[in-house]
C-alpha cells in the first residue's frame, strides 16, 4: 500500500463528495425562491440514498466481474474486500469503492437540474435507486471495468465524461420531455451569491474527480489537475467574453456557467491532454455550450437549468475533443491530431451507445415511475404555484423576523 | 383620484401587473408581505422537523393610484388576474379603496392625474 | 394630519430622510419595493445569460405622517432630495398624498399631532 | 371601513397579531420596515468595525381594514400588545387611522364589510 | 517521518478545522434572523480562543504525562517538542498537536446549540477558557492519553464520540438548565440554505475527523472513511422517511440533523466496524435521534437546538453500538455481536463516566459565572427581544440597500 | 518523485484555490447588496483570467531563467515541462507550476478591495493581463526564483507576505487615489454570513498557502500550518478585545478581519518561527492593523475594504517580524532575537523595494487604461448609483418571488 497515493485519493474522493453540495447550490441559486430548498434536497439527498445503494449492489453491479454489458452482485455489501485488499497502484481497494461512490451520487443529482420546480419528491427517491441500478451501474461497467466491452473497444473516459456528464445529459431530456414544461418558466435567478458558491465548490471539488480518477498522486494526475483548471478558466473566460460582446454585461451566472461546460469538457480528456489543448477544450466549450443554451431557450422541452445544453453538449464535446487532442506522451494514447484518426470513431461509439442507452431506459423508468399509483412524475399545480418549499419540505427558505 | 391596493398571492403577481398594463394602468409598485385571513396560514416545520405550526403565508402587495374612472376597469382587471381558476380559492386577497388627495411626479413637480 | 407616501430611487433614500429630518419632520418608515411605470423596469439575464428580459425596477418608498402646514415643506424637500441631478430622470418617482384622520403613539396613547 | 396601521417592534409582531385576533379581526398583513422617529435608531457598525454610525432601526407594519365599531377595541388590543413593559419605551411605534372606500374580496367580488 | 501519513493528516486537519464553521452555519441558519451573527460568532471565535489555550496549556493537559486522570504542565507552549519529533506511526508530533487541536475548537462549539439567543458573549469567552481546561482537557485524557484510566481500561472510541459528543451534549443540558428558556422560543429556522451548507461541510469535514483519527493514510482510516459516509447517508434517509412518514413532508432541516446524527454515532465506531455495522449504527441514530428530539420538545428545558438529543444521545448510541458491532478483524477488538459481551460494558462505563463529570463540572463553572460581577450567564431581556446580533455584535447580519 | 509531497501539494493547490472564492464571499458581504455580484466576480473572474496567463506566459516570467530581475519566454506554455520531470524535494514540476499559479489568482484579487462598488469590469480584465505580467511576476522572480536579486540577498518569504500582500497593498493605494472616492462612501456591510463564510474559507485555504509553501509535507510544513493557525487565532481575538474594549460590542467583521490581519502577518515568517513567534505575530498583527483602519478611515484615500491596512500593514509587519523572530532551529535562519539583526534589513529592504515598484507600476497601468478610449477607470456615476450588479453584470444578487 503506497501511503502517498492513499492520501491523495482519500483527499480526492472527499473533494469529490463536496461537488455534490457545490451543485445543489449552484442549481439552488438559479430557481425561484420558493424553490430553492427543494432543489437543493435533490442532490442533497442522493448523498444519502445512492451511499447506500452503492455499498449494497451499486458497486457489485458496476465494478463486479459479470459480463461484458453489467456486473454480477459477487460484491454485495463489499463482501469479502478485506480493510487491507490493495488495488493495483497501491490504493486499498475500498478507498476505489469510495471514490467510485462520489461519482454515483452525483450523476443523477445533476440530472435533477432538467425537473426542477415540478418533480415529486417522493418520486425521486424512488427513481434515484432505479436509475443508479440500471442505467449508472450498467455504463460505469462498460467504460471502466476491465471486462466493459468499452473499454475492451479503448474507449478513453479518464473521468467520466461520458458515464457520468453525457449519461446525465441524455437522461436529463428525457425527464424535461416526459414531465412537461414548468407553469411559468424562464425565471430570473433568485440568488446569484449561491450560483457562484456552487460553481466555486465545484471547480475545487473537480480537481478531485479529475486528477484523482488515476487513482494516484504521481504526474498524470498532477497533469490532469493543471488542465482541469486551464480548461475551466479558458471557458469561463469565453463564455463571458461572448455574454458581454453580445449584451454589452457580463453575466456572472454565464461566466459560472462557463466554468461548469469547460470542467465538463475536460472531464474525460484530463489523462490524455496537455495545456494547449486544455485552452483549446475549454475555449470550445465555451463557445459550443454557449449556443447550445441559446437554441435550447427556442425550443419547447423546459430543461430547465440546462443540464443536456452543458453537460450532455459539454460532455460530447469533451469526449470526441479527447479523440483529437490526445497526447501519447501524457496518457498513452495519441489523438487524431497525432494522426490516430481512429480513436475518433472509437470515442464516438461510445458516446452514442451511452446516449442512446441513457435516453432510452431513463425514458421507460419514468414511464412506469409516472404510472404506479401513488407515485406519479409531477406535482399539484397547486403545490407547484406554492413552490415545492413548502408542499413537499414543509419549509421557509428565508425567514426574516417578523415579516418575509 | 383613487388608491387600490390589491393583497394577492405571490404567484399571481405577474399576471397581475400584466392585467393592469392592460388595463390602462401603467404604474404600479408591488411588495412581499405576511398576511392572514380566512386562511389561516401554511404548514411549516419548527425546529427539526419533528413539529409543524401554522404560519401566516406570503402574499404580495400591488399599490395603484388612478384617476377615478379607472377604477371599475382596474379592480376588475385584477380580480380576473388574482382569483384561482374554477371560482377562486381561499386566500385569494383583497382589494382596498381609498381617496388620494394628490399625486406628484418628482421629475416635473406635475400634480394631480398629470402626474400618475 | 396628511400621509405623504414618496416612491424614491434606492439610492435617494439616505438624502431624502436626511431632507425630512431637517424640513421638520423627523418621523417616517420606508421600505424597498419594485415599481414600474414611465420607466419600463431595468435590464436583466434569465436563465444563463443567454437572454435578457425586462423587470420592473427596485424602489423605495416613504411614509410619513405630518400636521397639514407641514405639507409643502416636506414635498419640496422630498423632490428636492430626490430628483435627479440636471432635471430629473425618468423613474425619479412619485408623492402620493392622502388624508389621516388620527395617529396614537403606543407608548402613550396620546392622539392626533401630538403623537407624530 | 377604517384602515389600521401599526408600527411595531418586531419582535412585538407575534403578539400583537394574536392581539388581533382576539379582539375579532382576524385579517390583516404585515412586513418589514425601516423607521426613526424620536428613537433615533440603532448603532451599528461600519467598514471592519472601526467606527459606529446610527441607523434607522427595524420596526413591522401592520395593516388591518376593519368596520368602524371595531376601531377602538383594536386599537386598544394593539397598544397592548405592542407597548413594552412597565409602561413603554420610546420607540414602542404609532398606529395610523385613516379611511377607506370600499374592500372587496378577489375570490367572490363581494363588496364592503362583507369582504372583510 | 512518513509523508504520505503526514500529506493526510494536514488534509484531515484542515477538514477538522472547517467543521466549526460549517457548525456555524448549520446552528446559524437555525435561528432567528435576528441572532444569526451571534449563532455564527459562538462557533467562530471558538476558533481563536481554543487554538491559543492549545497550544499554551490545552494539549500539555490532555496529552502530557501526568495520571491517570489528567495531564501535567511539562509541555506548556509546546515546549520541548521540536519539528522532527516524530510520533510513532510516522507523523510529526506537532500535526498530533494540530490534529487534537481541532477536535478541542469544535467540542464547546456544539455545546453553544443549547444556549443560542441568549448567552452573554463576554461571559462566553471565559467560559471556553474554562471549560476547556477542566473538562475538555481532562475527558481527553482519560479517554485518549495512554495513562488515561479509560483508556487503560480498553474504553473504545475511536474519533471521539464520548470525549467530543456524550461529552458536549451533557455539558449543553447544563447550561440550558442554568440558562433558563428562551422569553420566546420555538421559533422557525431562519435560513435553511445555511442549515445545508453546514450539514454539507460538516459531512465533508468529517472525514478528516474520522478518517484521520487513525493517524495514518492505510486500510483503519480508508475504512473509517467509508463508514462515516454510510451512517450519515443512512440516517438522513432514516430521519428524512419518518418526517416523510409522520408529516407527509420531508424536512430538509431534518434530513439535515439527521445526517449530522449518523456522524456523531458514527464518530466512536468508525475505526471498529463494517459496512453493515454503520448502516445499522446509521439507521439506528436516525430514529432514536428523532424520537429524542420529539420527546425534548415537549419538556421544559430549552436545548435550543437538541444538543443533547442530537449530540448526546446520538454519542451514547454510538459508544454502545460500538460495542455491540465491533468487527476483529477490522479494529483488533471484538463487540457483542462477535462474543465479547464485556466491551459493552466498557463502553457504558465510559458513557456514565464522561457525562457526570461533564454535567457536573459544566453546572459548577456556570455558577460561578453566573455569580462573578460583570459577567453573568443571560443577555438582558431588551438584548434579547432586540437579537444579540445588534446588541452583542452592533450588527445587522442583511442589509438590502435603501430598507431592510 | 514522492507520492506524500505530492499528495500534500496537489491537495494545497486545492485549497489555495478555494482562498479566491473565500476572499470573494469575504469582500461581497462587505459592500453593498447592489455591488455584492460585481465584487464577487471582480475575484472569481480572475481565476479565469490569470489561469490563462500563468501557463502561457506568467509562470515562465516568474519563474524562467532570465535575469536578477525577471524571467524569460523560455517556459511559454509551459513548453518543455514533461509530466515526469521532477524539482528537488520530490514533486513534480508541474505541480511547482500549479501551486504558484494559485497564488498568481488571488493576488490580484486582493487588490480589488480598494476599488469594489466603481471600478469599471471590462477595463479590470485588462488590468489583470498586464498587472499580473509587469508586476507580479518580475516581483515573484526577485524574491523567489533562484536568480531573484532578494532572494540572492537573503529576503526571508516563506509564503509571500511581500510578493502576494505588501504587492497588493500598495496596488491598492495606487488603485484607490487614481478611481477616487465613492460618491457615497462609508456603508454597513450588507451580508455579515458572508463575510464570516468568506474568512473561514480562507483560514482553511490559507493551511495549503503557507504549509504547502515548502512543498513537502514534512516538519517544516506541519511548523508552518501550526503557527499559522496560531497567529490567525491571536490576530482574531486581539482585534475582537480592541473592538469590545472601544465599542462595548465584538465586531463580528472585525474579528473576521483580525483573523485575516494574522493570516497576512504570519505568511513570510510561517517557515521560520515558532508558536511564541506566532503569538506574538499574530497578536502584533490584530493591533497594528486595527489601528491602520482606524487611521484609514479618517483620511480622503478610499481603499473601501482596507487592502493596505490589512494587507499591505499586515504584511510589512509580518516581513519585518519574521526578521526579529525568525528561529535558526526551524527555518535555517536566525532572526534578531537570536541575535542576527542583519536579516531585519534585508526583510526591510525587500519591502522597500517591492513597495516602491508595484506602487510606481501599478500607478502607471492604471493611468495609461484610464485614458485608452473605450477602457477608463470608472463607471458613469449613473450606474454607481443604480450599483454595479444591474449595471455591469445584468444581474440582481436577491431576487424574492413576487417583489423583491
Ligand atoms: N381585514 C383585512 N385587512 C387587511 N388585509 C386583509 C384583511 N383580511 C384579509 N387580508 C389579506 O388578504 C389575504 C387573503 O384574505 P383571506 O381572508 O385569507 O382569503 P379570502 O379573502 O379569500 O377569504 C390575507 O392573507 C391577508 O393578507
Ligand atoms: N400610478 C402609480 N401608482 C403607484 N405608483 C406609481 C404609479 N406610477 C408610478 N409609480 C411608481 O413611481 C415610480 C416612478 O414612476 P415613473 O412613471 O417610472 O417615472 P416618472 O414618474 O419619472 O415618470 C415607478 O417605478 C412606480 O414605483
Ligand atoms: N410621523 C411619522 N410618520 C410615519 N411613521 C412614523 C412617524 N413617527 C414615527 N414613525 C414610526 O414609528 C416608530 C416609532 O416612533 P418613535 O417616535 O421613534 O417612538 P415613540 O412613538 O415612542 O416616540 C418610528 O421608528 C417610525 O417607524
Amino acid at each position: 500500500m503506497d501511503s502517498g497515493h492513499t492520501a491523495w485519493m482519500l483527499t480526492a474522493s472527499a473533494l469529490v463528495l463536496l461537488m455534490t453540495p457545490g451543485l445543489a447550490f449552484f442549481y439552488g441559486g438559479l430557481v425561484r425562491a420558493r424553490n430553492v430548498i427543494s432543489t437543493l434536497m435533490y442532490s442533497f439527498i442522493s448523498m444519502a440514498v445512492v451511499s447506500v445503494v452503492w455499498v449494497l449492489w451499486g458497486y457489485s453491479l458496476a465494478f463486479g466481474e459479470g459480463s461484458a454489458l453489467i456486473g454480477d452482485l459477487s460484491l454485495f455489501g463489499l463482501s469479502g474486500i478485506g480493510i487491507d485488499q490493495v488495488e493495483d497502484g497501491g490504493i486499498p481497494t475500498l478507498l476505489f469503492v469510495i471514490f467510485q461512490m462520489m461519482f454515483a451520487i452525483i450523476t443523477p443529482a445533476l440530472i435533477t437540474g432538467a425537473f426542477v420546480e415540478r418533480f415529486k419528491f417522493t418520486t425521486y427517491l424512488v427513481f434515484l435507486v432505479v436509475w443508479i441500478t440500471i442505467v449508472y451501474a450498467p455504463v460505469a461497467h462498460w467504460v471502466w471495468a476491465s471486462e466493459g466491452w468499452l473499454f475492451k473497444d479503448g474507449a478513453l473516459d479518464f473521468a467520466g465524461g461520458t458515464v457520468v456528464h453525457v449519461n446525465a445529459g441524455m437522461a436529463a431530456v428525457a425527464a424535461a420531455l416526459l414531465v412537461g414544461k414548468r407553469r411559468d418558466p424562464g425565471a430570473e435567478p433568485h440568488n446569484v451569491p449561491y450560483v457562484v458558491l456552487g460553481a466555486a465548490l465545484l471547480w475545487f471539488g473537480w480537481f478531485g474527480f479529475n486528477a484523482g480518477s488515476g487513482l494516484a498522486a504521481d504526474g498524470v494526475g498532477v497533469n490532469a489537475f493543471l488542465v482541469t483548471n486551464t480548461a475551466a478558466a479558458a471557458a469561463a473566460l469565453t463564455w463571458g467574453v461572448i455574454s458581454q460582446v453580445q449584451t454589452g454585461r457580463m453575466s456572472a451566472v454565464g461566466v459560472a456557467s462557463g466554468a461548469v461546460a469547460g470542467l465538463v469538457a475536460i472531464t474525460p480528456a484530463s489523462g490524455f491532454v496537455g495545456v494547449y489543448g486544455a485552452l483549446a477544450i475549454g475555449a470550445g466549450a465555451g463557445v459550443i455550450c454557449y449556443i447550445a443554451v441559446y437554441l435550447r431557450t427556442r425550443i419547447q422541452v423546459d430543461d430547465a437549468l440546462e443540464v443536456f445544453a452543458v453537460h450532455g453538449v459539454g460532455g460530447i464535446w469533451g469526449a470526441i475533443a479527447t479523440g483529437i487532442f490526445a497526447v501519447a506522451a501524457i496518457g498513452g494514447t495519441a489523438g487524431a491530431i497525432e494522426g490516430n484518426a481512429g480513436q475518433l470513431f472509437t470515442q464516438v461509439l461510445a458516446v452514442v451507445a451511452t446516449m442512446a442507452y441513457s435516453f432510452v431506459v431513463t425514458l421507460a423508468i419514468l414511464k412506469v415511475l409516472d404510472i404506479i399509483p401513488g407515485l406519479g412524475l409531477r406535482v399539484s399545480s397547486e403545490a407547484e404555484d406554492v413552490g415545492l418549499d413548502i408542499a413537499a419540505h414543509g419549509e421557509r427558505a428565508f425567514v426574516s423576523d417578523g415579516a418575509d | 383620484m383613487i388608491k387600490i391596493e390589491a393583497i394577492v398571492r405571490p404567484e399571481r403577481i405577474n399576471s397581475v401587473t400584466a392585467a393592469l398594463e392592460q388595463a390602462g394602468c401603467g404604474g404600479f409598485h408591488y411588495q412581499n408581505v405576511t398576511g392572514q385571513g380566512t386562511q389561516r396560514g401554511v404548514e411549516v416545520f419548527t425546529g427539526r422537523g419533528a413539529q409543524m405550526v401554522r404560519a401566516a403565508g406570503s402574499k404580495t402587495l400591488v399599490v395603484t393610484v388612478v384617476p377615478d374612472d379607472l377604477k371599475d376597469a382596474v379592480v376588475e382587471a385584477i380580480i380576473g388576474a388574482a382569483r384561482s381558476p374554477d371560482g377562486g380559492r381561499i386566500g385569494d386577497g383583497k382589494i382596498i379603496i381609498s381617496r388620494v388627495e394628490d399625486v406628484i411626479r418628482v421629475r416635473t413637480g406635475e400634480h394631480g392625474e398629470a402626474a400618475i
